[in-house]
């Protein structure tokens, strides 16, 4: 069968080589950008495909090592896969599936002006290693794929290198990593030492007789080594700059999926890896997924830079990820493995729910840029008329992101409430004051998420357009619009009929948690903790297609009449209607940056000039206000300045004078001198 | 010759040499410099003729002579064709005034007791009580390298720390093999030989020997 | 259990009543509004005129709408009768409460607000872009309160299905003695008056510009399309209160399809609507609208509430 | 005969380029005996295979640990040699004749000096030659003479022969403390056998002076003031070689000093001081790849800092340490003297050593570009290249061993990641400015550069048996 171990090696090798003829398309196309283009991106979707097979017999249960102790030093290569692992390759092939076709027709304008080859290259490697990060099986293979693929995403994102904004921006990403990835070493060698093993697989044994303080500072370095990859507040700060200025198929792929493998990781450390765990660590993760989503949200609400805008509400749905891994392990800690099941089925969910919505909010604002060559959205408006087809699609992607039934991510957004609200079965105050907190937190964040996704599409997609260059935008192709397409029917589909995929969330939880989740499902809905809720989301959607109908006949046969005058908006009695005097993105804000204010730190500027006559005439009225990201101001711009400032104090030393030269080999020489016993 | 004479002759001539470094501290004029280091030599070049007849090492004579017309003929004559050629500046601007380098000669001196007293004590030959002599003649001349802009007496004060070097081997093993004591004195003929040839470009260039001048090169 | 089909002809009589009662509960207190103020005040029955009325007039829509703007009242109103069928009007023996328990219910709200905003900026006008964003920004605020205030009854009834609740509350009322019930209580009705645009948060008979919030976001529609939204908003404001009599008063809920049962149940909703619209005539005639950056104090008040509601279902 | 033509090679070559005449000879000279004492090397390297050493008198002995060095000297000897014929035909300032003998002649002085200095067997004279590297290359670093040069010449010079000098103390301190032992000579295998019987404290002591001494040479902080001025200053070809080969001369020469010193006082003097060497020398490496202003200081500094990574997996002992140290020395040494000869290239085009003047190069030169990119790459221990796997080899010893040093060195590393990416970034991307013609320089001359790429790439996705068992009979010597 489709599981059987030799298939499933088959089906991964051809992955590879899908990613190797890509790779090798691509160096061949140096001089023929036509070949780079289509030859690296098709074989990238070539090998996406295979994964995703591969990915459902893992599901299926399908089981395969793969071991080349020849390759890396100490322990070698070592590749497996269990539900876990298949269903993050599940993640990352549904999104690189989509986003590979779209870079076909999206790269076409790169042509000539930046290294399709180069792109070419970097794509398929930076896929790969996604697909092989979760099969990882040892410390140093994981540390290598894992790094890999940070850089492979790195020189994505500096694609479009003419700009500043794009290289400070892959700078900072490409150093965050690096610092993530500095902890995530520490905390494997601290629990490679306590298993007195490499391989992950000895681990989940060994990893409960790590002695307290070293078990807990394992713990804390490897959330800090992924909560940084899936862009936690405060470890977020890379991500709402390097993912908006990367190509629009790159920022799909890495805020639909890439910093899923940090989600991967933490999963793994919580219910694998590590073993029982005392409480607080729930708790700290539970808090940390909520600070993350309402403060990712918010961020998100004021943003004008579309993909900023995305990109901040990734920070806010890994918050909503991570919520349910902190519940899941309360659960667990608790003595309710079953709930702990439903917590992760519910993580696992919006996992993927965000990876399909994400990329498709990602790929549609990459059709506005190019047809309209801005990410502000105050330049936008009115593109529903220019652009129908994209406008549709990035609808329902909003729609399913702000959690809205019947599409994707209320199913997930649904379950996670299931198990928050299941939480008064834990007897313990402490625990469920952070569960109420963690309620208040998801509902603010989902409440706020659609807010902030009415500003996206009102905005940009409503109205009149507001500058030329939108008032001339132009459908994209083809190519483009099939791939959005795919993951509009993604969201819908994991929306409708969640009964597709809980079946494999719920064995891969009992893989790890040996529970089954509290979950039964048909394929009209599910239902969570016996009777405790019930969602049809297919008869809800059915039933809105019936009355809807019955409503439209009803009202034509009851003689309501019929028909419409198109007319002028009014314009409360101006005799022209403009753009400009609609409402902008920035005053739609305008209610949420007041009521939240304190945690904007908005520098407000207002800069008035008045006509030199007379000061009852107003030339220009500037009005500036920047929000400023707290964490950046308290915790990162401090630590780099104090970095800078001891370097420049250091520059002392290499004074240029070789007196002093010499006085520091004597002074050293007699240090150790008088140091040696 | 007994071994108490020769440990009382080997520690006076540490003392004599040691005593010509610190005197570099003090001398102003580079003639003078150069002169102190000849008579040094001389004294190495003696002390090694010593320890041949007491030892009755063939090869420590071969050193001794070989020492005195490397260091005491070649190179002082380089250095008085250097400091002529240079012309001006002969005199020599220390960083510290004389009262305080003595100072530190005085703590380094101190150092060099305390670091080498165990070696001086584990070891058996007559001439390993002169061994903490030798190293702060090391020190010392170290210390002028620090203290000293000049170029010319810069590179005195190397040479002042290669005979220190030179002297504290002596002391603890009758030298090093032949071979490698004629390695190094080719070495340190060529490295004078080069600096002088830099003292020339750094006048050319930079119009003084100042070597605390050259401070271009910075971040 | 009845016979399905039983159990279905009481789902429509009630999805029946949702829509044709709701313009009435408007009516209702808008005279007894008028009343407290001295008034004469209009007939109870001039909702259902206003809307007869607006469907037979034209329809203008602004020539810079979209598709989106036509198609908002039409999904207005569907969702809120999708809704009537999660919320247990007069039976708690729902055919349809398979479809979802209080948290999808909260859920198809939003979707009809989600809408309604986009609508209010579609036309390009200055006052539908305030309208909508002043919508959803108190939508917004109140979604924790609503959550926190559930999270307050589920714990107590041990589930989240909306029958569940009403029959275990009518089983044990014991269970409703307490500080927390009283505190989610309050909570939740604040959030009806906010998510209703009710005073103090809206005040939905101004037509002043610039106070305006949930009109200010219709303001472009006419005719057919002002009907549905009109009627939609009534349902909502019906289904909000009769959500809000049932759960924390679930005296006369029919558990079972009897006719006797049914009646009951109708009077005693009739008696509890009566109440609440009696209560909102009066709120809204002693307090005045609060400035709408007072509007988050009221909201953060509602969530403390609900917060101690929850708290002190713990202790 | 293999280690005497090793030698000869060389030091013949030197010779008769002091005497030649005619460019076109001196270069087809230079070139066929870099690639004889390429041949010799492996021809060394071959022998010495079986795990015997190789002798020749008293005077050489040629282990592993030498073939490995060997190997390091006449590869990037000779591909060092190679670009060096085109850089100087394209460098304007060594246009004189005289400038061309003097360079090429030197430079197989300096290559005889190195292997001189790897194949003896006497620890004196290794010492003397490690001192005559430094006279070889002292005018090498001249060359241009300009008065920053210069000034780094004679900063290189006096620094160099002080450390230098201390060193010899500790050399002869070794000796004294062996000829105590009964065994009166300098023999490094000598003393190597006698190393337990050896006063322990005295040989404490010799390793403080060798440490500082041949520290000195090896570019450790701090110690290390002359290193960025003699490598930014020096022409291309010397700076590769000074980087990539010269440090690790110097870090032979300790390390076989502190081979005796663990037999006699057991390692974990030695390795405390090396461990807190290599951190400081990290400390200031960072403090100054922070915001550096010039590309070819930036390759200097970051020198440092490998010589500190090294010497840490060297202090931090083990097997798996020291494996990843003597596999980091390898992989330093290929990435270093890559990328030094590309900042020739660099600087031939952009006629400027600034980070500020230098944008746009991948536009501008793309092989160069893309090659420097994927040396940076290499440096900055990312995967696929070599110096990941070193590294991580050498952290994951040096967290079981001594973690807060390991800990403290992660972090370091982080910051002078930060540094040269901020820095490389503004290189290589961007638009090129207007001024400078298009196009890589010496394009023909680069090609043997795509050894180091293929090298780097190799060792870091496999370890191939032959080098493995390399190392792994290295280790014994170091008696892991």
């Amino acid at each position: 069968m489709i599981s059987d171990t030799t298939i499933m090696l088959d089906w991964l090798a051809l992955s590879l080589v899908g990613f190797g003829a890509g790779a090798a398309a691509a160096l061949a196309g140096a001089r023929a950008p036509k070949l780079a283009r289509v030859g690296a991106h098709l074989g990238a979707l070539f090998g996406a495909a295979a994964a995703l097979i591969f990915a459902v017999a893992g599901l299926a249960g399908g089981r395969m090592q793969i071991s080349l102790p020849e390759l890396f030093p100490i322990g070698g290569v070592a590749l497996g896969v269990d539900r876990l692992s298949a269903f993050f390759i599940l993640v990352v092939a549904l999104a690189a599936i989509p986003a590979s076709l779209y870079a076909i027709g999206y790269t076409r304008e790169y042509a000539g002006r930046h290294s399709l080859a180069g792109l070419g290259v970097a794509f398929n490697v930076f896929i790969a290693a996604m697909l092989l990060v979760p099969l990882a099986r040892n410390v140093l293979t994981f540390l290598a794929l894992w790094e890999l693929m940070s850089l492979a995403s790195y020189f994505l994102v500096i694609t479009e290198h003419e700009h500043d904004e794009t290289l400070n921006a892959g700078w900072l990403y490409l150093v965050m990593t690096h610092a993530g990835f500095a902890a995530l070493l520490l905390g494997f060698v601290l629990l490679a030492q306590a298993a007195g093993s490499m391989q992950f697989a000895d681990w989940s044994a060994a990893g409960s007789q790590l002695g307290g303080a070293a078990h807990d500072l394992a713990f804390v370095l490897l959330a800090v080594g992924f909560g940084l990859k899936a862009g936690l507040i405060p470890l977020h700060i890379w991500l709402p700059r390097a993912h908006p200025v990367a190509p629009s198929h790159v920022s799909a792929l890495m805020s639909g999926v890439m910093i899923k493998l940090g989600v991967y990781g933490l999963v793994r450390v919580a219910f694998d890896w590590l073993g029982a765990a005392p409480l607080w660590r729930g708790e700290a993760l539970l808090l940390a997924g909520a600070v993350s989503g309402v403060l990712g949200v918010l961020y998100a609400l004021v943003d004008a830079d579309l993909k900023r805008l995305l990109a901040h509400s990734s920070v806010e749905n890994v918050g909503i990820i991570v919520i349910n891994l902190g519940a899941a392990m309360l659960f667990q800690s608790s003595g309710l493995p079953s709930l702990a099941a439903l917590a992760l089925a519910a993580g696992l969910y919006h996992t993927l729910n965000h990876a399909a919505f994400k990329s498709l909010l990602f790929m549609g604002a990459g059709a506005v840029l190019q047809a309209t060559g801005t990410r502000n959205l105050e330049a936008m408006g009115g593109l529903i008329r220019r652009m129908p087809q994209t406008a549709a699609l990035f609808l329902i992607g909003s729609l399913a992101i702000a959690g809205l039934p019947p599409f994707n991510g209320f199913i997930s957004e649904w379950l996670t409430f299931q198990g928050l609200l299941s939480s008064f079965q834990i007897s313990r105050h402490t625990v469920n004051l952070i569960f109420v907190l963690g309620i208040a937190a998801l509902a603010l964040t989902s409440g706020l998420a659609a807010a902030c996704f009415v500003r996206a599409f009102g905005i940009a997609f409503l109205a009149l357009p507001r500058s030329a260059a939108a008032a001339q935008a132009r459908e994209p192709g083809g190519i483009l619009r099939a791939a959005m397409a795919w993951q509009a029917l993604a969201c819908i589909a994991l929306g409708l009929a969640p009964a597709l995929l809980l079946p494999a969330l719920e064995a891969t939880g009992f893989e790890l948690l040996g529970a089954h989740a509290d979950l039964r499902f048909n394929a009209m809905g599910v239902a969570a903790g016996g009777g405790f809720g019930a969602v049809a989301p297919l008869a809800i959607a059915l039933a809105l297609g019936v009355f809807l109908a019955i409503l439209i006949v009803a009202l034509r046969w009851l003689g309501a009449r019929r028909g419409a005058r198109s007319y002028e908006t009014w314009g409360c009695g101006r005799a022209l209607q403009m753009a400009r005097f609609e409402y902008t993105a920035a005053a739609f804000a305008n209610p949420f940056a007041r009521v939240f204010a304190a945690l904007y730190r908005s520098v407000r500027n207002l800069d008035i000039e008045f006509h030199p006559e007379s000061r009852y005439f107003v030339r220009a009225i500037r009005y500036r206000n920047e929000g400023r990201l707290i964490f950046e101001d308290a915790l990162y711009r401090p630590l780099l300045r104090a970095i800078e400032a001891g370097a420049r104090r250091a520059r002392v030393l290499q004074s240029g004078n070789v007196h002093s030269y010499l006085i520091y080999i004597l002074a050293t020489l007699v240090a150790l001198l008088l140091l040696t016993p | 010759m007994s071994a108490e004479v020769v440990s009382r002759l080997v520690n006076l001539l540490s003392f004599a040499a040691l005593g010509l470094t610190v005197l570099l501290i003090v001398r102003i004029r580079l003639e003078g410099q150069v002169r102190a280091f000849a008579w040094q030599s001389l004294i190495l070049a003696a002390l090694s003729m010593l320890i041949a007849v007491y030892s009755g090492s063939l090869e420590l004579f071969g050193v001794g002579i070989a020492l005195f017309a490397v260091k005491v003929v070649l190179i002082p004559r380089v250095l008085d064709r250097a400091v002529a050629k240079i012309g001006l500046s002969r005199v020599a601007a220390p960083y510290l005034a004389t009262a305080p380098a003595l100072l530190i000669c005085a703590l380094l001196v101190t150092v060099s007791f305390y670091v080498m007293a165990p070696v001086a004590e584990s070891n058996p030959l007559p001439t390993a009580d002169a061994l903490p002599l030798a190293f702060a003649g090391v020190l010392v001349g170290f210390f002028i390298m620090v203290n000293r802009r000049r170029a010319v007496t810069q590179i005195l004060g190397f040479l002042m720390l290669e005979n220190g070097i030179f002297q504290l081997a002596l002391l603890a093993t009758y030298g090093v093999p032949f071979l490698v004591e004629m390695g190094v004195f080719l070495d340190v003929l060529v490295a004078v030989l080069i600096m002088e040839v830099f003292i020339y470009h750094i006048k050319d260039n930079f119009d003084s020997i100042d070597v605390g001048e050259l401070g271009k090169l910075k971040e | 259990m009845e016979h399905p089909s039983t159990e279905i002809a009481i789902e429509i009589a009630q999805l029946g009543l949702v829509g044709l009662a709701s313009p009435l509960l408007v009516g209702l207190i808008r005279r007894m509004k008028a009343r407290f103020q001295g008034r004469r005040g209009p007939s109870v029955l001039q909702p259902y005129r206003d809307l007869r009325k607006l469907f037979s007039k034209e329809v203008v829509v602004s020539e810079n709408s979209s598709w989106i703007f036509r198609f908002t009242p039409y999904l207005l109103a569907t969702t809120m009768l999708v809704s009537a069928l999660i919320v247990p009007v007069l039976a708690a023996t729902g055919a349809f409460s398979f479809l979802g328990n209080i948290i999808v219910l909260m859920y198809l709200f939003l979707l009809g607000t989600f809408f309604l905003a986009l609508a209010g900026l579609d036309a390009g006008s200055a006052f539908g872009g305030m309208g909508s964003s002043r919508e959803v920004a108190i939508a917004a605020l109140a979604e924790p309160t609503v959550l926190i205030a559930i999270f307050g009854i589920a714990l107590r009834a041990g589930t989240t299905s909306l029958d569940g609740m009403i029959v275990r509350f009518g089983a044990e009322p014991l269970l409703m003695l307490n500080a927390g019930h009283l505190l989610a209580f309050i909570a939740f009705f604040v959030v009806a008056l906010a998510e209703n645009g009710r005073l103090p948060v809206d005040n939905p008979a101004t037509h002043l510009e610039l106070t305006m919030i949930h009109e200010a976001m219709i303001l472009e529609y006419s005719g057919r399309l002002l009907a549905l939204v009109e009627w939609a908003a009534a349902m909502k404001l019906f289904l909000f209160l009769t959500l809000i009599s049932n759960l924390f008063f679930p005296w006369g809920v029919a558990l079972s399809a009897t006719p006797v049962a049914l009646l009951t149940a109708f009077l005693a909703l009739a008696l509890k609507l009566g109440i609440f619209a009696a209560a909102i005539a009066l709120l809204e005639t002693a307090v005045a609208k609060l400035r709408l950056f007072r509007v988050p104090e009221l909201l953060t008040g509602s969530f403390t509430v609900a917060l101690l509601a929850v708290a002190t279902s713990f202790f | 005969m293999i280690l005497a033509s090793l030698l000869l090679i060389p030091l013949a070559a030197a010779g008769l380029l002091a005497l030649a005449r005619g460019r076109k000879t001196m270069e087809m000279l230079h070139a066929l005996a870099s690639l004889g004492t390429l041949a010799a090397g492996a021809a060394l390297a071959a022998q010495t295979s079986s795990g015997a050493p190789l002798a020749a008198g008293d005077l050489f002995r040629a282990d592993s640990l030498s073939a490995l060095m060997v190997v390091i000297v006449t590869f990037l000897g000779a591909l060092a040699a190679l670009y060096a014929i085109g850089y100087l035909r394209a460098e304007p300032d060594a246009a004189r004749p005289a400038t061309v003998r003097l360079f090429f002649a030197l430079f197989h002085l300096f290559i005889f000096t190195m292997l001189v200095a790897v194949t003896t067997d006497n620890l004196g004279v290794m010492w003397v030659a490690v001192e005559g590297t430094t006279l070889a290359t002292v005018f090498l670093v001249n060359l241009r003479r300009t008065r920053a040069s210069l000034e780094a010449a004679y900063k290189y010079l006096i620094l160099s022969s002080v450390g230098i000098a201390l060193a010899f103390i500790g050399t002869s301190l070794l000796y004294y403390a062996g000829a105590k032992a009964g065994e009166l000579a300098v023999q490094w295998s000598a003393l190597h056998a006698a190393a337990g019987s050896l006063n322990p404290e005295v040989a404490r002591l010799a390793f403080v002076f060798i440490l500082v001494g041949y520290g000195t040479k090896a570019g450790l902080a701090p110690m290390h003031t002359w290193l960025p001025d003699a490598h930014s200053e020096a022409p291309a070809p010397i700076s590769a070689l000074m980087s990539g080969v010269l440090l690790n001369v110097g870090l032979y020469a300790m390390l076989r000093c502190k081979i005796i010193v663990d037999g006699a006082a057991g390692p974990e003097f030695t390795n405390r001081l090396l461990v807190g060497m290599g951190l400081l020398s990290l400390l200031v490496a960072a403090a100054f790849l922070v915001r550096q202003r010039n590309y070819k200081r930036m390759l200097a500094y970051s020198s440092v800092e490998h010589m500190g990574i090294v010497c840490l997996g060297l202090g931090f002992g083990g097997y798996g340490a020291l494996f990843g140290a003597l596999f980091h020395l390898v992989n330093h040494a290929l990435s270093k003297s890559l990328l030094f000869i590309l900042s020739g290239n660099i600087l031939l085009q952009y006629h400027s050593a600034e980070i500020a003047d230098v944008r746009g190069l991948l536009r501008a030169a793309p092989w160069t570009g893309a090659l420097f990119l994927a040396g940076i790459v290499a440096l900055i221990g990312l995967p696929p290249f070599a110096p990941f796997m070193s590294e991580f080899l050498i952290f994951r010893a040096g967290l079981e061993r001594y973690p807060w040093a390991a800990a403290a060195a992660l972090a370091l590393l982080v910051v002078v990641f930060a540094g040269m990416l901020a820095s490389v970034n503004r290189m290589l991307y961007g638009a090129p400015p207007a001024a400078i013609a298009p196009g890589d320089r010496l394009r023909m001359w680069l090609a043997p550069l795509a050894a180091n790429f293929a090298l780097l790439l190799v060792l870091g996705v496999s370890l191939p048996a032959p080098f493995e068992d390399a190392l792994r009979r290295v280790l014994q010597i170091l008696g892991a």
